[in-house]
């Protein structure tokens, strides 16, 4: 048997896109095959038809040689075949145990038995060194650990192939190691890994093999060992790649954002943020570079005022705005690019022309006495909209659903910069991006700073911080760790301090 | 008109035929003839200049009602307690109209803003606990329709006894939103101004939703809360502003029913028409016009059926079922929109070809 | 009982368009709009028409306008409401619709609140009932059967009908202690008007909570409040302890089955009113010719128009006669039921 | 006051038990992701199916007629849910628009038919003759309280509330049911029809109130008249107010039973009579309020309800 899996000419169009047009792809025994391709190039979608989720309009699948019709998970796990979602699936109030055995509990007189099923768990959580209590609750473990269980999940069910979507992203690179030692443990047991991942240098790292694909269409196989990073970025992209943003000269004025020992309060009322501070001049861009959910969402809508500052202040171009609504923090000069540009950034219903004034619509020239001026509005939002271009099926009038997500981060970036801020907040601003925006979204905030403004990136890509910003700060469980020179770090020294470990080497 | 609003048009068009085909099944059922049940239903409603009186009388609490629940949608709440404000609102009106002796312009304008405000507060409290402490409005409002029915139920007695322990004294002409002129012009109709000042909320809020400031805060908290937060709208506030816009529609359409439509206030009933106005708000697809037409036909089929009843033998109740029935339709119009969708794809390929 | 002269058949001739508006409540509450509706039927049996009856949407007075205009443009010639929310409408209705006829059963047309100009067509005929009267006789009857024990009353809403069959049930046990040596006590906390006509949970709570506490009979003037009544008066004989209701508006005794050969029944005896009767002879007069337009009548022990059922098992022979004795002693005068609450408990 | 409590609690409890079986029903539904705010309609559709099966059958067989109305209900209202789980499950339909719908459909289509077949919109039916539990009704405070004077339908719904209790949390069903009120993506992902979860979930919850509105009328209505007069809006009130859990449920639809059971005989009992009415009649809905007020905010409804699932939508 020379594939485990072996997916041929694989076609899946949704209505008005082809996800995936005739891709191959073939994963040999005990390999760790990697699977590369931009945002929305039709990773997630191959893999779901793998497992069943969706079905291929046309292709084959064989597995193991055999020829098959994946019509649903259950049939996927009948396989052998055992996926780790981008977001994970896992319900939050039901404990790791119950979240594994979901869908084949074993029961006992009609009542589902757990007791065997956790110890089975431990077992297994032991023999892979995943280090996992089965009778936490989801909702009480870290991200990291929520993970494992996932991992966890496939390997009770007995996985012979597993499905990895994006795992690292939202690991420290710590956890990312420890994640990659787990992989390889298990390819060492004879399993299969199908490892998707933006990162080059993860693939470099683990993977044996990798597939490229791009807008959908099968670019090739390569073999990695003997396949340089550059390579295989120019497959994925189609072209040349730069990964440097050309900047002007680092010139920092006066300070416009300062943060003095700011204590903010989490959903659970625990503090997320304590004591925080830092500051952010004219002319440069500070990033903050953490792992996800360690207070960075906290921070920035305390900034914003999305959330109450429990201690602390905050001054914007030395006014003080710790106690001002939203409203008067953006009056003050303040921008904000969301982290979620669908749930906080636009009102999808609303058209392009309503959400570029969105925070806006009260001033002149666009209302007068409360009442709106439609022309103004639209000429406005026509300028902005050329400006940054933002491509829409029927101009400003177009629904904001229905435009691509790069182009609804564009309208953000452009509404928000059109506000003339003092300081603007970008928050994850090229997540979800294709390449072509993510440089053209760096360049904007680059102009920016080179105007003499202060930008705050928050950003879960290091690669993204460390290209950008001038200096860095660590945030690791709502404590600053340290702020540290772009210029004089790297992406090891900066992950040490995501874990929590100081600057200067010690536990923070 | 684009394909969008085309479509939304037909879909409430195809709604509606639906149901009365709905409704001319159940009558075949019965055993009764559909034909003759629609010719009296209508006729019923429709007849006379009397009888479109009397329907643009029914119809006038229903466009209240309608624009209550509609508003308070387009700001992503269910206001299911239309009933309690418009008995609250109704009963402060009342309350005025028999108790201060003014000229009838003077003390009608006294009386619609007491009615909008006690309206308006039976609204905003419900959508204060909801912006505050989360409570769902569905269940609040649900409480505050109890709570107005038995104030109601022990304070008319004890404050504005009429003839019987049951109700209040009957309003006096000045506070009655009837008016020689408009009942004449209707053949003695019990058609009122109420009507005027139907049609008035209807462009207002028309208006408000589409032209001010207020309604773009409002409908943006409605469709995204925390884009709007996120813009600077307050969100909390928002949600009890609508309410309260909600609240003191349905507390006028509160006085137009038991100042206009009716001559005095009753106990032990909470008016039909709040929950009534769901249906209207949902048929109308919660914009204001939309209310107004589905606020008008719900009208006709009211005023129509006890017509129908009198010429034939098919139950009244087979009005409510059609209304009924319209609305499951509306809810499931998903339906309607696929096929409509596929037509009009299959349409633009014949075209392309 | 209803004992008018039921028995002559008028030969079906003509169509007698003959309709009903009903109050609140259904057609058939067995109360108020059923004999009213039970009468009419029972002319059309007879008399060779099919009688129709509407019910209005609401309470109001533009809803039953609405009602009786349908009728009326039916081309109905006798149209016949039950309840004194109808005094307006007919009012306004008596003069609008000149070739219909109407009868108003309890209450006379006036406008607004104003009693000072009351007007009785020439085409309507208003019917009042002494339900005082009834009160009075089936009190009596039930005192003379118990003898000893506590009694109760339950209202539904405080309206004039409803507090008259209260004041006369109450003078009627009174009068049972002074005069016919029986001891039946009435506590002020039993006599009460639960507040709706509908509420069957209230009634059969507020009954448990007499009988409870030690009534023996509760008269339940109440409409469906009156079926908690009795619902719970069954639910107690069945289950050994027995209790009793009286009836109101008709004869009740099937509402109060407790075995399963639906021959015994809780209800002691019912205070009636001859809604029925009235709306019959209404139909039959206007057949006849002798419609009596523009008057007022009321329906009385004197004219048989109230009282009690003529039989009820529940009723021992000698109580029967004795009522019978107190019953003729209303009727030429000898004792007056006052139709006032006066003196009384509520 | 005891007097009084041991007095009202058989019909506090009867007054309740209709009420906790038709929040149950909700519970299955709103576990499972669907809102049901068409319990009220469902209950009547229940009320109607029971009366007509005990109107038709309880000449021939009076013994068995009120059981097979109880069935013939559970099984109406299933059915009749069904309309509620193609709208919001099948067309994710806006699911309170729907349930709307229903309540609408039911009040109007059974007087309908009532009136249809019997002439006026009324069916009369007998009731379910109480008893005390032999041996229990003897026990100090509690025999008085609970076990006296109760319907048999009573322990019906007190065991549905266990078996419930035991289906939720101890059953493969259980588990899966509320992982998709929770989580349908993950119940997706493990295999698990969500759908058929969801169908299954809404039947079961019209199932329930079907039975909800038959106990009405077999215990203290007796008829059926087009309403439950608004106990299935107070049942999803109780759903909220108990936190979404059996027991919550059980205890707000007792606070439900005994409240309004002594605002109605406050006047007939000297104690109370002091009180004004308005008073009493308010309470239980302003306490409501008032915990909605003190507890939504930390209340944990099931993350997906009210959301559509569509299979393979991430
Ligand atoms: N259910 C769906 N309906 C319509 N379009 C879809 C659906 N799922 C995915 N798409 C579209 O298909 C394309 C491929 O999506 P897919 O999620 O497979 O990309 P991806 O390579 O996994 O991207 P990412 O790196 O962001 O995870 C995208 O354009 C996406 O918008
Ligand atoms: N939910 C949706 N409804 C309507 N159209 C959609 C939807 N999702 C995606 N589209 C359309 O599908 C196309 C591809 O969307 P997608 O988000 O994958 O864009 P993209 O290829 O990533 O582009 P971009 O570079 O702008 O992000 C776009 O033209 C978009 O308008
Ligand atoms: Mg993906
Ligand atoms: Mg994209």
């Amino acid at each position: 048997m020379e594939y485990v899996v072996e997916m041929r000419d694989i076609r899946k169009e949704f209505v008005g896109i082809v996800a995936n047009d005739n891709i191959t792809l073939t994963v040999r025994p005990g390999e760790i095959h990697a699977l590369l391709g931009e945002n929305g190039a039709g990773k997630s979608t191959l893999m779901s038809i793998l497992f069943g989720l969706y079905q291929p309009d046309s292709g084959k699948i064989f597995i193991r040689g055999q020829e098959v019709k994946i019509t649903n998970p259950n049939v996927a796990n009948e396989l052998g075949i055992g996926m780790v979602h981008q977001h994970f699936k896992l319900v939050h109030n039901f404990t790791v145990t119950e979240n594994i055995i979901l869908g084949l509990e074993p029961q006992r007189f009609g009542t589902v038995h757990t007791k065997a099923a956790s110890a089975r768990i431990r077992d297994l959580s032991r023999h892979y060194g995943l280090n996992v209590d089965p009778d936490a609750k989801i909702e009480d473990v870290s991200v990291g650990m929520q993970q494992r269980v996932e991992i966890l999940k496939m390997l009770y069910r007995n996985a012979e192939v597993l499905i990895f979507d994006e795992p690292t992203a939202v690991l420290t690179p710590q956890e990312i190691t420890e994640l990659m030692k787990i992989m390889k443990n298990l390819v060492a047991e004879g399993k299969s890994i199908i490892l998707i991942t933006h990162k080059l240098k993860e693939i470099k790292a683990v993977a044996d093999r990798c597939t490229v694909i791009r807008r959908g269409k099968y670019v090739g196989v390569v073999d990695v060992a003997t396949t340089s990073e550059q390579k295989m970025a120019e497959m994925m992209v189609g072209r040349q790649v730069s990964f440097t943003v050309p900047k002007g000269e680092y010139r920092p004025g006066e300070v416009l954002l300062k943060v003095e020992d700011l204590t903010v309060l989490n959903h659970a009322r625990l503090a997320a943020l304590k004591e925080f501070s830092l500051s952010v001049h004219a002319g440069e861009i500070v990033g903050v570079a953490g792992v996800d959910g360690n207070g960075q969402t906290e921070l920035v809508e305390a900034i914003t005022g999305l959330r109450k500052a429990e201690a602390g202040h905050i001054w914007l171009d030395g006014q003080e705005i710790t106690h001002l609504s939203v409203r008067q923090r953006i009056d003050a000069g303040l921008a904000h690019v969301p982290e979620d540009r669908q749930k906080r950034g636009l009102v999808l219903d609303y058209s392009l022309e309503d959400n570029i004034i969105l925070e806006i619509y009260g001033r002149k020239p666009f209302a007068k006495r409360r009442l709106l001026n439609r022309p103004a509005i639209r000429q406005y939002a026509q300028e902005v909209m050329r400006h940054f271009d933002v491509r829409s099926a029927q101009g400003t009038v177009t629904a904001a659903r229905s435009l691509s997500g790069g182009n609804q981060q564009k309208a953000i970036i452009g509404r928000e910069i059109s506000l003339n801020p003092r300081v603007l907040i970008a928050v994850q601003p090229t997540r979800g991006l294709d390449v072509g925006s993510i440089e053209y979204i760096h360049k904007r905030l680059v102009a920016q700073r080179d105007a003499g403004f202060a930008v705050l990136l928050v950003s879960l890509e290091l690669d993204e911080i460390l290209n950008l910003s001038d200096r860095i700060a660590v945030i690791s469980h709502g404590e600053l760790i340290g702020t540290v020179s772009a210029a004089e770090t790297n992406e090891i020294k900066i992950g040490l301090m995501m874990a929590g470990v100081g600057k200067e080497g010690q536990e923070a | 008109m684009n394909f969008h609003k085309q479509k939304e048009v037909i879909t409430l068009l195809a709604t509606i035929l639906l149901g009365l085909i709905a409704g001319a099944l159940f009558m075949l059922f019965a055993g009764h003839d559909p034909l003759t049940g629609y010719k009296f239903l209508f006729r019923g409603g429709l007849m006379s200049l009397e009888r479109v009186g009397n329907t643009l009388a029914t119809a006038t609490p229903l466009i209240f009602t309608g624009l209550s629940v509609a508003f308070a949608f387009k700001t992503g709440l269910f206001n299911i307690g239309a009933a309690g404000q418009m008995l609250f609102g109704g009963f402060c009106a009342t309350a005025v109209g028999l108790t201060l002796p003014l000229d009838k312009p003077v003390l009608l304008l006294v009386m619609a803003l007491v009615a909008m405000l006690a309206g308006a507060l039976w609204a905003a409290l419900p959508g204060w606990f909801k912006a505050r402490f989360n409570v769902h409005e569905v269940v609040s409002t649900i409480m505050f329709n109890w709570i107005a029915y038995w104030l109601v139920y022990y304070f008319v007695p004890l404050y504005f006894k009429g003839s019987f322990e049951t109700e209040s004294r009957n309003i006096p002409l000045e506070a009655s939103l009837r008016t020689p002129w408009l009942s004449q012009m209707f053949d003695g109709s019990y058609i009122n101004i109420g009507l005027l000042l139907a049609l008035a909320a209807v462009v207002l809020c028309a208006f408000l939703l589409q032209r001010t400031t207020l309604g773009f805060e409002l409908k943006a908290v409605g469709f995204n809360r925390f884009a709007a937060e996120y813009a600077g709208i307050h969100a909390g506030r928002s949600i009890v502003v609508s309410m309260m816009l909600a609240g003191a529609l349905a507390g006028l359409g509160g006085m137009t029913l038991y100042c206009g439509y009716a001559t005095n206030i009753q106990i032990g009933i909470l008016p039909s028409q709040g929950i009534d106005g769901i249906a209207v708000a949902l048929l109308g697809a919660n914009s204001p016009w939309g209310v107004l037409a589905a606020a008008l036909f719900f009208g006709t089929l009211y005023s129509g059926k006890g017509f129908m009843n009198a010429m034939t033998s098919i139950p009244p109740e087979i009005a409510d079922t059609i209304i009924a029935t319209i609305i499951y339709f509306a809810a499931t119009s998903v339906l309607i929109e696929k096929f409509l969708d596929r037509l009009w794809r299959k349409q633009q390929s014949k075209e392309g070809a | 009982g209803c004992s008018g002269k039921q028995d002559t058949k008028a030969p079906a001739a003509g169509n007698l368009m003959v309709g009903m508006v009903t109050d609140a409540g259904t057609i058939d509450d067995k109360s108020f709009n059923q004999g009213t509706w039970e009468g009419i039927v029972k002319a059309g049996k007879d008399f060779g028409f099919t009688p129709k009856y509407l019910r209005p949407n609401g309470t109001t007075e533009a809803d039953y306008d609405k009602e009786i205009a349908n009728l009326h443009d039916a081309g109905y010639s006798l149209i016949i409401t039950p309840g004194f929310k109808f005094e307006n409408s007919i009012f306004t209705a008596q003069e609008k619709y000149a070739d219909t006829k109407f009868v108003l059963l309890d209450g006379v047309p006036h406008p607004g609140n104003d009693y000072s100009k009351v007007k009785v067509g020439p085409n309507t005929v208003s019917i009042n009932f002494a339900e005082h009267e009834a009160g009075f006789v089936a009190g009596v009857a039930a005192a003379l059967q118990i003898k000893t024990g506590e009694f109760g009353f339950i209202g539904g809403m405080e309206i004039p009908a409803v507090q008259r069959f209260n004041w006369g049930f109450q003078q009627g046990v009174a009068y049972a202690n002074a005069k016919l040596g029986t001891k039946i006590t009435l506590k002020a906390e039993n006599v009460i008007y639960q507040g709706t006509f509908n509420d069957v949970a209230a009634g059969q709570q507020l009954a448990a909570q007499m009988y409870d506490k030690g009534v023996n009979v509760i008269f339940a003037a109440a409409g469906g409040v009156g079926v908690g009544v009795i619902n719970e008066a069954v639910a107690r004989t069945k289950a050994g302890h027995p209790v009793w209701v009286i009836g109101v508006d008709v004869d009740q005794y099937a509402q109060g089955y407790y075995d399963t050969d639906k021959t015994k029944s809780v209800i002691l005896t019912s205070a009636v009113k001859c809604v029925d009767q009235a709306s019959y002879d209404m139909v039959k007069n206007l057949k006849e010719g002798t419609f009596p337009g523009g008057k007022t009548l009321t329906f009385n022990a004197k004219n048989n128009g109230v009282g009690i059922p003529a039989t009820n098992p529940n009723l021992k022979e000698d109580v029967i006669s004795k009522v019978k004795e107190v019953f003729a002693d209303i009727q030429n005068g000898k004792i007056t039921v006052a139709d006032k609450g006066d003196g009384l408990i509520r | 006051m005891w007097v009084i409590l041991q007095q009202i609690a058989p019909y506090a409890v009867a007054y309740m038990i209709p009420l906790l079986v038709t929040a149950l029903g909700g519970l299955y539904s709103e576990r499972s992701g669907v809102v049901n705010i068409g319990l009220e309609g469902l209950m009547v559709v229940g009320s109607f199916a029971g009366a007509l099966t005990i109107a038709t059958l309880q000449g021939s067989m009076p013994s068995e007629a009120l059981w097979l109305g109880l069935l013939a209900a559970t099984v109406a209202g299933a059915l009749f849910s069904l309309l509620h789980a193609f709208a919001s499950i099948s067309l994710n339909a806006n699911q309170v628009i729907s349930g709307t719908a229903i309540n609408m459909i039911a009040g109007a289509l059974t007087v309908f038919i009532a009136r249809n077949l019997t002439g006026s919109g009324n069916i009369q039916v007998a009731s379910f003759t109480r008893f005390s539990v032999p041996g229990l009704s003897d026990l100090p405070v509690v025999g008085k309280l609970f076990f006296t004077n109760t319907y048999p339908t009573t322990w019906l719904v007190l065991f549905i509330l266990l078996i419930s209790y035991y289906v939720l949390y101890k059953t493969v069903f259980g588990l899966r049911l509320r992982a998709c009120g929770e989580h349908p993506h993950a119940a997706d992902a493990a295999g698990i029809n969500v759908y058929r979860i969801r169908y299954l979930a809404v039947a079961i919850s019209g199932a329930l109130s079907g039975l909800g509105g038959a106990i009405i009328l077999t215990t203290y209505s007796g008829e059926f008249n087009g309403t439950v007069f608004g106990l299935g809006f107070l049942a999803l009130a109780a759903l909220i107010f108990g936190q979404w859990k059996p027991l919550g449920i059980l205890g707000a639809t007792a606070f439900f039973g005994f409240a309004s059971t002594i605002a109605n005989v406050a006047q007939a009992t000297p104690v109370l009579a002091k009180i004004p009415g308005v008073i009493l009649k308010v309470f239980p809905y302003v306490i409501t309020l008032l915990v909605l007020v003190l507890f939504s905010r930390s209340s944990q409804p099931p993350r997906a309800s009210g959301e559509p699932f569509e299979h393979g939508k991430r």
